[in-house]
């Protein structure tokens, strides 16, 4: 029963894609979009099932489908593991999945190739889950690598256009450096363990008492680079921002809601693992505030509505892994659902504002949207204040959690936290405030057409308005329903201390005031001073260098691409021609002395029958004579 | 029977084919005149004939002389042939000293 | 000192020197009739052996058949004036270099043989009659000595042809 | 039923291709190679069920040769690879007109013969006649039907053909000398002779020399690129997808038990090797110009990691070498023939004249992606099966060579990327691109078939292969 239903929550979205990508021109759009959509519904019901089912069974579901691949010291299973963990991210992976679903299927009417879109889409769908329920990290690795492929696929989806196409390459390529990073370490664990299974690994990591901690380190280490490019953090971040050339509910799904937190997932699967590592901890920690510092930066001064979601997207993940390398892998994981929830919101909410602009994505040709687009408006509001951290918004909870235990473990990685977050919540407001507030600044024929979207396209965003308003309850300070449920997974949560205490409550109101003071700020700058950021060319100075993202693009280029793609030439025109020289000079060496000795070759008869007598000479006396 | 062998003893026939062999190849190196040429290589013949036979009669076998009257045989077909060669080297070039055959020349 | 050895050494002396000579003639025809002299001699080596059959054939063809073919050859071409240019000196060096040293290695190899060779011993058993001969020829060599005729055969027709004057093409 | 079959079938195949005519020629072809095809999957199920189906005979007494043909499980995967991959390739060529036909699919089935037998040859003067045997059509194919100048061709051809050639002689050499040690050419008998570290490091360089330019390692890969662009594309798919193979093959089978000393004492020079070619191939491919070419250097780059997976010696390394071997053929093949489809269509090989392809066909993009990631081993295709266990065994001997071995996983995902980029997105192209004919899409569809299908499940491939790499490890860490 639990095999087969999860063969099915597995198989709807392939049968969706195998549907969609083999008959979809042939359905026409409408039922296209139905079954991509009905394909994840089916996993999102299903997932329901097994949400009940693992109360009973606290240690999780396993499933073991057949031998995969056999390694000198171990076999590796294509099985599947149902636990608190894949459940949770199963629920909003499919259930977000499906109001994405929906809402493609008005916004991307227009597109001849919607099947596709739908196919890949219930593709990328089934490889999360695949990546997500695997039961050992090689299942999971066919998952992190197909959502890569996905993400490739979608972000290109537009191929006409090259610039789309060099960023899907792009996002493929920096993650598949992670996916190195990831092998690495599966290959170290592997070795060290045996064995790739996660419930056994655990034991193994787990019940050990002389672990080798370096060779551990090391492991973790490369996972974590593994999950750095997955989740677009330093230094792998660059694709993320170039991955919103792909149709915005891509982005929503895709690069904020499922696939970019997978390496949290990752890296929460293997908390075991990660605990036994301090120095990696401290490391993850450090690049996840660092990350989201660099992010949030940047994030102040973009114009396209896009880049703008993306860097915050960054900046969150950021914030996550924050909380992860600090231990507090429940708060990262709370994090991880609030937001997915309001960050869906805003990228549809934005791609609905850019479904009624026709494709335009400047904020400065946008503005005074507000009445136009009123449920936009709210839901995208809502979402703000709930990324900004204002109380009672699911936002707020998480945030606040993941800077509660960063005060706690580490003052400067606190600060550093709040002030990304003042930024958040500065250019979260500066976004809405330029889109929705005052006039509109885009052509006339632009205005003529402004609507609000059709139900298809708003009712996914009120749906996800909903959960990033009350999304907060299922971890509330003191008393946590996610923590428990995450007991088994985590085990130090059973003996974790939920208190709050003085302390607890000023960080709380310092955390408030400063996502105000943000919003305070731009409220003051885009409202009251009327501002308009300046055209590309007219801005100078330290926004320059963050308007064109720290040049970090500029830099990659100069000191990876460049250099490759120089050797590339170099060994092409040099060293082939040299080395096939090097060959051709061994025949013209024997060509040389072929002509050389040709000239013994006279034709004189006397020449010969005198050689020929000397050769008799030498021969007999050799024979007769040597011994 | 009154061998001669008794008398004379082998290496004496060894040493008298061994330098009539040498004649024979000296005169090959020697002239340019491809008749005489062809008249050394029939004395160098005639030089491994006769040790054949001398051999023979060391060994009191018949074979050794068998072998002779083959190669006789060859030689005399040889020398036809040869000549033949010869004659028509000689019609068409109209010498034969053996320096103008550079025809095997690759 | 036996007459057998007198006789053996003077026609040892008749068969060297007429090679030689066959060899400096500067005239064609003189190298021919000193070959057939030493091919006399060498016929004269044979009866000493008590090979009486091979000496008569030595004769035959030899002597009379191939020296005749020589002589013909001779005359047909022309060739009995002196008009052949001598080998540059170096050539002639080198000839006689190689000479020597061809005598010199193949003495010493008899020598160093020698203790192969073994005594000679007489059975006094006949091997070599023309009728034991026969026997050996046509029983064993039955098949050899057949195509030792067809090669002859060959030959002939390849002679013919060879010589048979080709028609002129244009 | 003996291995012989297989070989007596593509042996009268080729016979009776040439005797059927030109307008027959193909379809007679095809028959043999899928009867061929059908022979070895019988003989594998007898082989499952424990019969013995080698074929040894005494061929020459002296010197003692023997006419040996041994399958165990590495042969006969070897050996299905062949004769599967020849029925697609023959089937790939359809579309094309060739002159004098007969000739040239005689050539496809008479070079299937050579290379099967390669394969399953276990007595060394054997081994080594088919070796150079399969040297002698393949020249053919590619010089009278290749493409290009014809006299540039012939360069590249005759380059190949003497430097190839001259590889294998040292092998050659090394087989006497093997020879005059054990008095026989049979694999068991060489097994057993005792050399010392100075005369197997030089029987392990003389296999190298013949190896290194047959599979090709770097640098000694300097004929493979023309080579690859000048014949036509069947003597490409020939070439890399089973050619090479036989550099490989030869490797585990021949070079590595019968010099494990040498194997072992410089283990890593050669590995190192393998993964400069990894490195190398990939970045030279990265700024081609020629499909066929760039096709060429991936190649390169995969077998430097298939031939650095066997110089580990250890049991993962030869099977994910063996498991790469094999999926490396088919996706090679198929690469191979999209860039014959694009040709058929658009009559070049140059990237850059291609591009905007994708809006026009939408099959035949699906099927090119598909092999794109094939190629650079996304899991659950079969490519990632081998590639994984090939990696996973250099990290056994050194994290690092796993790690630079790895770069094969971006730098192969940059240039493939690149190239389906520049050739088949972009701005529809104004010449018309008509999709794939079925004829196409069947040969398409099958590779892609079997690269996901042991690419989830290759158990039965690995089962085939073990215990006959575990017999071969044996002999390999025997004490000398």
């Amino acid at each position: 029963m639990n095999t087969n239903l999860a063969l099915l929550l597995l198989l709807a979205p392939f049968l969706g894609f195998l549907l969609n990508i083999l008959f979809g021109s042939r359905l026409g759009k409408t039922l296209s979009g139905i079954i991509g959509t009905m394909a994840v519904a089916v996993s999102f019901a299903v997932t329901f099932y097994f949400f009940g089912a693992i109360a009973a069974i606290p240690e999780g579901i396993h499933i073991s489908l057949f031998e995969w691949i056999q390694i000198s010291n171990f076999k590796v299973d294509f099985g599947f593991q149902l636990d608190q963990l894949s459940v949770l991210w199963l629920l909003f992976v499919t259930g977000i999945g499906s109001l994405i679903h929906l809402y493609s299927i008005n916004y991307m009417y227009d597109d001849e190739n919607m099947h596709k879109y739908f196919a890949y889409l219930n593709l990328f769908v089934f490889f999360m889950i695949t990546l997500v329920i695997g039961s050992n990290l090689l299942v999971m690795f066919i998952g992190w690598e197909g959502v890569g492929l996905c993400s490739y696929l979608l972000i290109g989806f537009w191929h006409k256009n090259q610039e789309f196409n060099d960023a899907a390459k792009k996002a493929f390529i920096m993650n598949r450096i992670g996916d190195l990073g990831l092998l690495i370490g599966i290959f170290i664990l592997g070795m060290l363990f045996s064995t790739l299974d996660f419930a056994t690994l655990k034991t193994a990591i787990s019940g050990a008492t002389d672990l080798n901690m370096y060779w551990l380190s090391v492991a973790a280490f490369a996972l974590f680079i593994g999950a750095c490019g997955k989740s677009a953090q330093i230094p792998l971040y660059t694709w993320l921002p170039d991955a919103m050339a792909g149709p915005t509910p891509v982005s929503a799904l895709i690069h904020a809601a499922t696939m970019v937190t997978a390496g949290i997932f990752m890296i929460t699967r293997l908390n075991f693992l990660f605990d036994l590592t301090p120095d990696v901890q401290n490391i993850i920690a450090i690049v996840g505030a660092v990350t989201a510092l660099v992010a949030a930066t940047i994030g102040l001064v973009q114009n396209d509505i896009k880049k703008v979601l993306a860097y915050s997207t960054v900046s969150q993940l950021g914030l996550m892994f924050l909380a992860l390398g600090l231990g507090a892998y429940e708060v990262a994981v709370f994090h991880v659902i609030t937001h997915a929830f309001f960050k869906a919101c805003l990228f549809l909410g934005s791609g609905s504002v850019i479904h009624a602009l026709h494709g335009e994505q400047d904020m400065r040709n946008m503005g005074g949207l507000k009445k136009a687009m009123p449920i936009t408006f709210a839901t995208m509001l809502i979402a703000s204040l709930a990324i900004s951290g204002v109380p009672l918004f699911s936002g707020f909870f998480s945030k606040d959690e993941i800077l509660l235990v960063a005060f706690h473990h580490n003052i400067p990685l606190w600060v550093v936290a709040s002030i990304a977050s003042i930024m958040t919540a500065f250019y979260m407001f500066r976004l809405m405030f330029l889109t929705f507030f005052k006039e509109f600044r885009g052509t006339a024929e632009q205005k003529h057409h402004l609507h609000e979207s059709s139900p298809l396209i708003t009712i996914p965003l009120i749906v996800l308005a909903f959960l990033a308003t009350i999304g907060g309850l299922i971890s509330l300070p003191g008393n946590s329903w996610l923590n428990e449920y995450l007991t088994p997974i985590l085990p130090k949560l059973a003996t974790a201390e939920h208190h709050l205490g003085t302390t607890e409550y000023i960080l709380m109101a310092i955390a408030v005031i400063g996502g105000l003071v943000g919003i305070g700020i731009a409220y003051a700058k885009y409202i009251k001073q009327n501002a308009v950021p300046s055209e590309d060319a007219a801005i100078t100075g330290f926004s320059k260098v963050l308007y064109n993202k720290y040049y970090v693009d500029e830099f990659y280029d100069a000191i990876f691409v460049k250099p490759i793609n120089f050797l590339s030439r170099f060994f092409r025109d040099t060293v082939e021609s040299g080395l096939s020289a090097l060959v051709f000079g061994f025949g013209k060496l024997t060509n040389e002395i072929s002509y050389q000795g040709k000239k013994v070759q006279n034709g004189s008869i006397g020449l010969y029958l005198f050689a020929f007598v000397l050769g008799l000479c030498a021969i007999v006396s050799y024979l007769f004579l040597a011994q | 029977m009154n061998n001669i062998l008794n008398h004379i003893g082998i290496e004496n026939y060894i040493f008298l084919s061994v330098i009539l062999f040498c004649i024979g190849v000296f005169g090959v190196l020697y002239r340019r005149n491809a008749i005489i040429v062809f008249m050394s290589i029939e004395i160098m013949l005639n030089a491994v004939n006769l040790l054949f036979v001398a051999f023979s009669t060391y060994h009191q076998d018949a074979q050794g002389q068998v072998f002779v009257f083959f190669s006789m045989a060859v030689a005399a077909a040889e020398v036809a042939v040869g000549l033949a060669i010869l004659v028509s080297i000689f019609r068409n070039l109209g010498s034969i000293t053996i320096d103008n055959l550079k025809n095997l020349k690759g | 000192m036996s007459t057998i050895l007198i006789i053996f050494c003077v026609l040892s002396a008749v068969t060297l020197a007429t090679a030689f000579l066959t060899i400096f003639s500067r005239n064609p025809i003189h190298s021919a009739i000193y070959l057939v002299i030493c091919f006399f001699s060498i016929a004269g080596h044979y009866l000493l052996l008590n090979s009486q059959f091979l000496a008569i054939v030595h004769i035959i063809v030899y002597s009379g058949a191939i020296m005749i073919l020589f002589l013909f050859t001779i005359m047909l071409m022309n060739l009995n004036e002196e008009k052949e240019v001598h080998r540059p000196r170096i050539t002639r060096l080198g000839a006689i270099v190689s000479f020597c040293l061809i005598c010199l290695i193949l003495i010493a190899i008899f020598i160093n043989s020698k203790p192969i060779v073994g005594e000679y011993v007489t059975t006094g058993e006949d091997y070599q009659s023309i009728k034991v001969l026969g026997k050996v020829l046509l029983n064993e060599y039955m098949v050899p000595f057949e195509f030792a005729s067809i090669l002859l055969l060959v030959a002939m027709i390849g002679t013919v042809l060879l010589s048979k004057k080709e028609k002129l093409q244009k | 039923m003996n291995v012989s079959l297989i070989l007596i079938i593509l042996l009268v195949g080729a016979f009776a291709t040439f005797l059927a005519g030109d307008k027959l020629a193909s379809k007679v072809a095809l028959l043999f190679g899928l009867a061929a095809a059908g022979a070895s999957i019988v003989l594998l199920n007898h082989y499952n069920l424990g019969e013995n189906i080698s074929f040894i005979n005494q061929w020459i007494t002296q010197p003692n040769i023997s006419f040996a043909l041994k399958a165990d499980g590495l042969s006969l995967a070897m050996v299905l690879l062949t004769t599967v991959l020849t029925p697609i390739i023959i089937f790939s060529s359809f579309g094309n007109e060739f002159k004098n036909s007969k000739s040239f699919y005689a050539l496809i089935l008479f070079m299937s013969f050579a290379m099967a037998g390669t394969f399953l040859a276990s007595d060394g003067l054997l081994y080594y006649i088919f070796w150079e045997l399969s040297l002698i059509p393949i020249y053919f194919i590619a010089l009278v039907w290749g493409n290009g100048d014809a006299e540039e061709r012939k360069k590249a051809v005759v380059k190949f053909f003497i430097y190839t050639l001259a590889g294998s002689l040292f092998m050659l050499v090394a087989f006497v000398y093997l020879y005059q040690k054990a008095g026989s050419f049979l694999l068991e008998d060489l097994y057993k002779v005792n050399l010392s570290a100075a005369e197997q490091l030089w029987i392990f360089l003389a296999f190298f020399l013949a190896y290194a330019i047959k599979i090709p390692l770097i640098p000694f890969h300097t004929w493979q690129a023309n080579v690859y662009q000048k014949a036509p594309t069947v003597g490409t798919m020939l070439l890399s997808g089973i050619m090479l193979k036989m550099g490989l093959y030869s490797v585990i089978r021949w070079q590595l038990p019968l010099a494990p000393m040498a194997a072992k004492e410089y283990m890593y020079i050669f590995i190192g090797l393998g993964i400069a070619g990894v490195i190398y191939g990939s970045i030279v491919a990265l700024k081609q110009k020629d499909l066929k070419k760039l096709l060429a250097y991936s190649s390169l780059a995969h077998v430097g990691l298939i031939a650095a997976g066997s110089y580990t010696l250890t049991l993962d390394g030869l099977r994910g070498a063996v498991l790469q071997m094999i999926a490396h053929g088919f996706v090679v093949v198929g690469l191979f023939y999209i860039a014959e489809i694009i040709f058929r269509r658009y009559e070049t090989r140059v990237i850059a004249e291609m591009g905007g392809i994708r809006s026009q066909t939408p099959k035949f993009t699906s099927m090119f992606l598909i092999l794109v990631v094939a190629s650079v081993a996304l899991p659950s295709t079969f490519n990632f099966v081998g590639e994984f266990t090939v990696l996973y065994s250099l990290s056994q001997i050194n994290i690092w060579f796993a790690i630079l071995g790895g770069t094969t996983i971006i730098l192969g995902a940059y240039y493939m990327l690149k190239m389906f980029q520049q050739a088949m997105l972009g701005e529809t192209n104004t010449r018309i691109f008509t999709d794939v004919t079925s004829n196409e899409g069947i040969t398409l569809v099958l590779i892609i078939a079997v690269l996901f299908f042991f690419g989830m499940y290759p158990k039965p491939i690995i089962d085939l292969i073990t215990p006959s790499l575990e017999e071969i490890l044996i002999q390999i860490n025997r004490i000398n």
